[in-house]
């Protein structure tokens, strides 16, 4: 293909539901800046191009790269890599890429069951028990579909990682104010952030721009946000309802709060945090109001399922990246 | 409505009848309803365990295991006999402090296709249950013939306040349960200084003297404290100190007259309940003067209340008596009005 | 060494009781298996939960957390904290398919060296029984028993 | 934290360069752990992770030993050590000094115990040396991440608070006024005096307790530099050592300090008698407007609101009619006084046991069974009988009396520890007794524990005066006689392990040599002041042997019985150790505190509050404007539990930080040298 002017843009679709593609989108007249200043190479939600085109071209020959979701299958794993090969730029791009989110919840059971349930449940019509198989022949000769890995693995566990976009999806502003970055660079404007630095978030939590009012907490019971009529005014966390808010990486505007629901955290972590739910677990129990076992036994029953409360965009990011049955199936 | 399972023990149906047939009397009053176990067995009493441990704890845990499944983990089980109420409590605490007991008495009670988890069950005397748990205000309630005037020694034996595993009653040495629950009753209740001594157990067969001391000495400080009647909560003990009291005497060339009668004798006389459906007569030592004491007077009057101000103490001021800890105060507190 | 299964455990002291409980069981020369190898903070309200899941998922078999008795706290009060995390953590290691037991709390004064050895022995002998955990290796390249066999049904053969 | 020189910086990779120092403490580590091959194990394989030099040393805390470190750090320009040897709560201190000796910030030193952890409780040599390295190998990781810390400093505050004033209170206050500083003394009683104004004699040399205390009670009460506040308490402690904020409640006397000459015509004219069942342990009486006795500091009376008749009824008020200077107040209020101290001494003393715990012996059951503080007031000369031994019917002398030793001491039923006192109390007792009645004496004790100076001589004496011992835990005390001979006596069931018989000996009077407890409220006075209780209400001292009066919170100090069961001479030599300790800390005119702190990076903190409750200390504040949490070094005591709570990872610890901890435990397991985890 002809040599280009314009540096070359890249964006990828791993596992991951497509609404990191519908808010690089939402950023509506920016993405004719995108045009403008990029060449874009490779996108397949937006435009048709083949996995070979993006082999034939030279390694690095790609400015930037918008990576979004998990390594479910040996195909993401596979275009991972080759984008990192292909890419100056790789952005770790939504919370899939970046910590796993929902879809890393799968790594909390075996990947037979995985498929099991996908393929046999009261919603599918399966009578008889067919399961996918990753390569079969027909008359033209054998296909191949792409297998599942027992785990799901974010980006940065698979290849190298240059910068850390964070939210499920980011913010549509704050993808424009990344963009207006990259350009300002290109014009010699502007410096990039250090490598592997988190862009488009704030570095502080979600409380910071949440305009609740907070006191010294003390939790004698946690409720589900349906189960009481929380005060509009004050902050959720002292009402007993779980807010993931203080462990949760700025940027959002703390949208759930000011709409009146907890943060669920799709921010991930704060800066240099190791284990986002661990920082979740230690401050939401310090806060208990309680120091007889039993009756934290009982508060804490409250707290229906901590781990997804906890995990639930950051789990295959976390320290210990997958529950028992899944690890277990690693050796396959 | 109270429910508990009954663990009888052999003496009930036999040497202490009495004290069956009065408990039956007066369990429906005070609305304590006892189911038998289906089945159940010797406890082995004081003997077994002095011989060989593991079959007598196999022994006593059958019971146990069969009352577990009974109870649903609601009820409670209740021994009116001292030494079963012992045993009973006794296996239930070392299965479950040494594992390797508890091991193999499931192992035996594998056997015959039963198992008991220790601590699944609490064990406990029926004077317990009636003074905690019926309480001393519908015991009051049900007295219509105040033992006004009768002069009672409550006596416990020496085997329902120690060790006392689960810590229930008031004082390990000098428990005060069956004085309030008597006081209650109307009656009055001197402070018995040997409540809790041995009554002899079964030295009677095994070495008559040494019993006939044990016997003597408490007849005669209950004599000494001008009792009508010693009260007793266990069948052994009310057996040696009934059925021995004669020959006591007679080592001894004493006199002594003690009509020996359980607790719940006294409660169903207070009841006013028939003395026949009481299982008096039956005693070996005449209580008689216990009937017509209480036979003659009138429909008695409350007893006066005490004196406002205490009258001035003789030499020096005494210490106050210790708090039983708030269970038992109020108890007392009760009884006082 | 024999064939036996020797587990690996990261215990965590307070500084003030049960780091003396282990230096009082050096000194009165009280022996307990080797498999615990200790790290002190000077609370046990310093333990973040992040440092149990590092232990556990850098390859310990299990993790101890020890502090002062309850009321009897340097820090007056803090062990307490410790204990509400411990309980929050168990619940959330649950989650992800772990035994809880393989996370153990243990009071330990300062006078209480045997108690700490006895302690440690018992645990030791515990985690033994459960297996390794080898979540350090869990990466995708070795064979890791589960602890957990839980039996799936019988399906046809899927891509894995 | 500044640099003391260039070693002392924070690294960044492969800039470390450590030092590695392996002690065979004689053969106690060398006898179980390999150490030469543990040395060179860590020089080869964490050369990688910065180590430069690994040595084995004989005895690492000698001389010799630290001149090795200290050489290396010169020439090879070491900056982190690691020594693995013993706990570091043993030479923790000696090696961090041999380093700053050496110009190496002390905090970049840790140490590794490979003698507490591995070859004391280890047997397997095999195991303990892997180990060994395992341990080594964390402490290596740890150490690359500690920086250089200085210690901060506050100022002391001159003046002192002390807690308590019987004879361990009194004794530092004294110590500490002579040396012309101020003392604030909080009594919670009338007067000072505590428990050993009620005694009559004292052992071993029986000179009258009255005699010797009361000169030490009136200088306390007249000296210039002590603040007397009698039935006071204090309500809250706050700050630091240096400078607490104390908050004292002074009780209302109903009585006017300044008017009031203790002239006692008060005492005469009110009407209402009172059982004194504090200073006269119940056997004496007092009146609702009193002085405890007579040689009370101070000697003003106070109004016992509970029994005085005009609180009562209304009426009365024969005191204030017949005072001569006014000085009667029945409107007076508590007062709540607020003042600084630097340090603070806690000497709040004992509770006796209570007696009628033991039902098995009957006190209050049977009239002539006696406490041992009921006996100190009836030997007492000043006490209800004038010091005539007689039994509870006010006029009989005993003619036998049995001294029951360790009654609630050691005895599982109530308290495992020995009362220290109990058999030397005794064996006064006994004396007495053959002194004032001619009694047969019996002291029933499981051990004679007579320790200390000029003790057991007392003991010889009283053995010598004929006094009969038994040495058997009594059954019990009963008056029911099972021969004619035991009627109307006292009889006491006693195994004589000596003679390995059952006894049961008749006698009138029976002494209850009763064990000391710790204060009912001890707990929730350790928590004011925020020090720990031990599990039976003790308080806590910093180390049983090597320290023994300071506590875990710096400036704060314990002498007496508050820390333990203790004889007068030891309470008063402990008055006075801590005494010396304040005058020190004082002299030092500021104090160093250990630089393990916690602090908030502001721009990553929130303000989301999750915190703020969470220290004991009150050393969290936020900042409403700026909407951030800020931690006050002084106050904060270093626990690390709001660095473990802080939701954003916005809280650091220093020396404990989670990058050295994590790096710990990565060490810890070998993941540095890329081996699986060894299994020990």
């Amino acid at each position: 293909m002809t040599p280009n002017a314009k540096p070359k843009f890249a964006m990828y679709w791993a596992a991951s539901c497509g609404g990191c593609e519908i808010a690089v989108l939402n950023i509506h007249e920016k993405i004719l800046e995108v045009d403008a200043n990029f060449d874009i190479v490779f996108w397949p939600v937006a435009m048709d191009a083949k996995y070979k085109d993006v082999e034939a071209m030279e390694d690095g020959s790609i400015l930037l790269t918008l990576f979004n979701g998990g390594i479910r299958n040996d195909e993401n794993e596979h275009i991972a890599k080759l984008l990192r090969r292909k890419s100056k730029i790789l952005v770790a791009f939504g919370s899939c890429a970046n910590e796993g989110c929902i879809p890393g919840l799968a790594n909390l059971s075996d990947s037979r069951e995985l498929v099991y349930t996908a393929y046999n449940t009261i919603t599918t019509d399966n009578p008889h028990q067919i399961y996918p198989m990753t390569s079969y022949d027909v008359p033209e000769g054998e296909i191949h579909i792409p297998t599942i890995l027992p785990v799901l693995k974010t980006l940065n566990q698979v290849v190298d990682v240059d910068y850390y976009m964070p939210g499920c999806p980011p913010e549509s502003k704050q993808i424009a104010a990344v963009i207006d970055l990259v350009i300002s660079v290109l014009e010699g404007k502007a410096e990039l952030p250090p490598k592997g630095s988190v862009i488009g978030a704030g570095n502080s939590t979600v409380c910071d721009e949440c305009k609740r009012i907070r006191n010294i907490k003390s939790i004698k019971s946690f409720e589900r946000i349906w189960g009481i009529a929380p005060d509009s005014s004050l902050c959720l966390l002292e009402q007993g309802i779980p807010c993931n808010g203080p462990a949760t990486r700025s940027g959002c505007d703390a949208r759930c709060p000011a709409a009146g629901a907890q943060c669920i955290g799709c921010y991930g972590p704060a800066e240099d945090v190791e284990d986002y739910g661990a920082r979740l677990i230690s401050s939401f129990a310090s806060v208990i109001d309680s120091n007889d076992p039993e009756e934290i036994d009982k508060i804490l029953d409250g707290l229906v399922d901590p781990t997804g409360q906890f995990y639930r965009f950051n789990l295959a990011g976390s320290l210990l990246k997958a529950g028992v049955p899944a690890w277990k199936k690693e050796k396959a | 409505m109270n429910d508990y399972l009954l663990y009888p023990g052999c003496s009930m149906e036999t040497s202490a009848r009495a004290y069956y047939d009065s408990l039956k009397a007066i369990s429906k009053p005070i609305g304590l309803n006892l189911n038998e176990i289906e089945d159940w067995n010797c406890c082995g009493a004081t003997e077994y365990l002095g011989i060989s441990l593991t079959p007598a704890y196999a022994l006593i845990a059958r019971n146990l295991a069969l009352a577990a499944n009974a109870s649903n983990g609601k009820q409670d089980l209740v021994a009116p006999c001292s030494a079963c109420y012992l045993n009973l409590a006794k296996a239930d605490h070392y299965m479950r402090e040494q594992p390797k007991l508890g091991k193999m008495v499931n192992e035996a009670l594998a056997a015959g296709g039963l198992s008991y988890k220790p601590g699944s069950l609490e064990v406990r005397h029926l004077l317990d249950v009636i003074v905690y748990d019926i309480g001393l205000e519908t015991i009051e309630k049900n007295v219509v013939r105040p033992l006004t005037g009768l002069r009672v020694a409550p006596y416990l034996g020496c085997m329902v306040p120690r060790p006392d595993y689960e810590n229930r009653w008031s004082d390990h040495e000098y428990p005060i349960e069956l004085d309030v629950l008597l006081k209650a009753l109307g009656a009055d209740v001197i402070d018995y200084p040997l409540k809790t001594e041995c009554c002899g157990g079964h030295m009677t067969q095994i070495g008559p003297e040494t019993a006939f001391e044990l016997i003597r000495r408490l007849i005669a400080t209950a004599d000494e404290h001008e009792a009508d009647t010693m009260v007793t909560v266990c069948p052994m003990c009310q057996l040696n100190l009934d059925a021995y009291q004669g020959e006591t005497n007679h080592f001894f060339g004493t006199n002594y007259h003690m009509p020996i009668l359980f607790f719940t004798q006294l409660m169903g006389l207070a009841f006013g309940i028939e003395p026949k459906d009481l299982g008096f007569g039956l005693e070996l030592v005449s209580a008689r003067n216990v009937l017509d004491s209480l036979g003659v007077k009138a429909p008695p009057e409350t007893p006066p209340a005490p004196p406002k101000r205490p009258r001035k103490q003789e030499g020096l001021p005494r210490p106050k008596p210790l708090s039983k800890g708030p269970k038992v105060d109020e108890l007392e507190k009760e009884v006082a009005q | 060494m024999t064939d036996q299964f020797e587990p690996t455990i990261i215990g965590f002291t307070c500084n003030w009781c049960s780091y003396r409980a282990a230096d009082l069981a050096g000194t009165a020369r009280i022996k307990y298996p080797p498999n615990v190898r200790l790290i002190r903070l000077m609370c046990s309200g310093r333990l973040d939960p992040t440092f149990v899941f590092k232990a556990l998922a850098s390859g310990a078999d299990g993790v101890m957390i020890t502090g002062c008795h309850p009321g009897e706290c340097h820090y007056i009060e803090q062990n307490y904290k410790a204990l509400r995390r411990f309980h929050l953590m168990r619940r959330t290691l649950q989650g992800f398919g772990l035994e809880p037991t393989r996370v153990r709390l243990v009071w330990a004064s300062a006078a209480e060296g045997a108690k700490f050895a006895s302690e440690v022995a018992s645990f030791v002998e515990e985690i033994r029984s459960l297996g390794p955990l080898h979540w350090g290796k869990n990466n995708g390249k070795d064979d890791v028993q589960s602890p957990t066999q839980q039996s799936k049904p019988e399906i046809a053969e899927v891509p894995a | 934290m500044t640099e003391k020189n260039d070693v002392n910086t924070t690294l960044t990779g492969g800039q470390e360069k450590i030092g590695v120092y392996i002690c065979h403490c004689g053969t106690n580590i060398a006898g179980v752990v390999d150490v030469a091959q543990v040395a060179a194990w860590a020089a080869d394989k964490l050369k990688h992770r910065g180590v430069v030099i690994a040595r084995d040393y004989k005895f690492m805390c000698s001389s010799l030993g630290q001149e090795l470190i200290e050489k290396d750090i010169k020439e090879l320009g070491l900056n982190r050590v690691i020594v693995a040897a013993c706990s570091p709560h043993l030479h923790e201190k000696t090696f961090r000094t041999a380093c700053s000796n050496a110009g190496l910030n002390p905090y970049l030193c840790e140490m590794v115990s490979i003698r507490e952890q591995v070859s004391w409780v280890h047997t397997d040599k095999v195991a303990a040396t892997a180990k060994a390295k395992a341990m080594i190998s964390g402490g290596v990781e740890r150490v690359r991440h500690q920086v250089p810390l200085e210690a901060m400093t506050v100022p002391i505050h001159p003046d002192t608070m002390i807690v308590g004033g019987g004879i361990a209170g009194i004794q530092s206050a004294l110590e500490i006024a002579d040396a012309g500083h101020h003392v604030y003394m909080i009594e919670r009683e009338p007067s000072i005096g505590g428990h050993m104004a009620q005694f009559d004699k004292t052992f071993p040399t029986l000179d009258c307790a009255a005699c010797i205390l009361t000169p030490k009670m009136v200088s306390v009460g007249t000296h210039p530099h002590i603040t007397l506040l009698t039935f006071s308490e204090v309500e809250k402690v706050e700050g630091y050592v240096g400078s607490f904020t104390v908050t004292v409640r002074k009780k209302a006397r109903k009585i006017k300090e300044d008017l009031c000459t203790g002239c006692g015509i008060c005492q005469e004219k009110c009407p209402k008698k009172v059982i004194d069942d504090v200073y006269e342990a119940g056997l004496g009486y007092r009146k609702a407007v009193y002085t405890p006795f007579p040689q009370a500091v101070p000697n003003f009376p106070v109004m016992d609101v509970e029994n005085c008749t005009y609180y009562e009824k209304g009426t009365c008020k024969a005191c204030e009619k017949f005072c001569p200077t006014e000085a009667i107040d029945f409107n007076q209020q508590d007062e709540i006084l607020t003042f600084q101290v630097g340090n603070i001494v806690l000497a709040t003393g004992y509770d006796l046991f209570d007696a009628r715990r033991v039902t098995n012996y009957g006190y209050a059951r049977l009239p002539n069974v006696f406490t041992s503080l009921e006996i100190e007031r009836l030997s007492n000369a000043a006490g209800p009988t004038n010091g005539e031994i007689v039994l509870r019917d006010g006029k009989t002398q005993p003619k036998a009396v049995g001294i029951i030793h360790c009654v609630g001491s050691r005895d599982r039923n109530f308290n495992n520890y020995c009362s220290v006192i109990c058999c030397m109390q005794s064996l006064k007792f006994a004396h007495l007794m053959h002194e004032r009645t001619g009694a047969t004496v019996y002291n029933f004790y499981i051990d004679m524990r007579t320790p200390y100076k000029d003790y057991d001589e007392f003991y010889q004496r009283v053995l010598e005066e004929g006094t009969l011992f038994v040495r058997g835990k009594v059954a019990e005390v009963t008056d029911v006689p099972r021969i004619p001979a035991e009627k109307g006596k006292l009889i006491i069931q006693v195994e004589d392990t000596l003679i390995g018989k059952q006894r049961r000996i008749p006698v009138d009077m029976v002494i209850l040599s009763s064990g000391l407890e710790p204060r009912k409220d001890s707990y929730e006075t350790a928590k004011k002041f925020g020090i720990s209780c031990s599990a039976n209400g003790w308080f806590t001292e910093k180390h049983p042997k090597l320290d023994p009066v300071a506590t875990m919170t710096e400036g704060i100090y314990i002498a007496g019985c508050a820390q333990g069961p203790k004889d007068i001479p030891t309470s008063v030599a402990q008055g006075a150790a801590a005494a010396a300790r304040v005058l020190g800390k004082i002299e030092q005119k500021e104090v160093a505190l250990e630089p393990v702190r916690a602090s908030v990076i502001e721009e990553r903190c929130s303000g989301c509050r999750i915190c703020n409750g969470l220290c004991p200390f009150n050393a969290i504040s936020f900042h409403e404007d700026r909407m951030v949490t800020e931690i006050n070094p002084a106050l904060c005591q270093g626990c690390g539990t709001c660095v473990a709570a802080c939701p954003a990872g916005a809280i650091t610890g220093t020396g404990f930080t989670n990058d050295q901890i994590m790096a710990q435990i990565e060490g810890l397991l070998l993941l540095n040298i890329g081996q699986e985890p060894v299994a020990a």
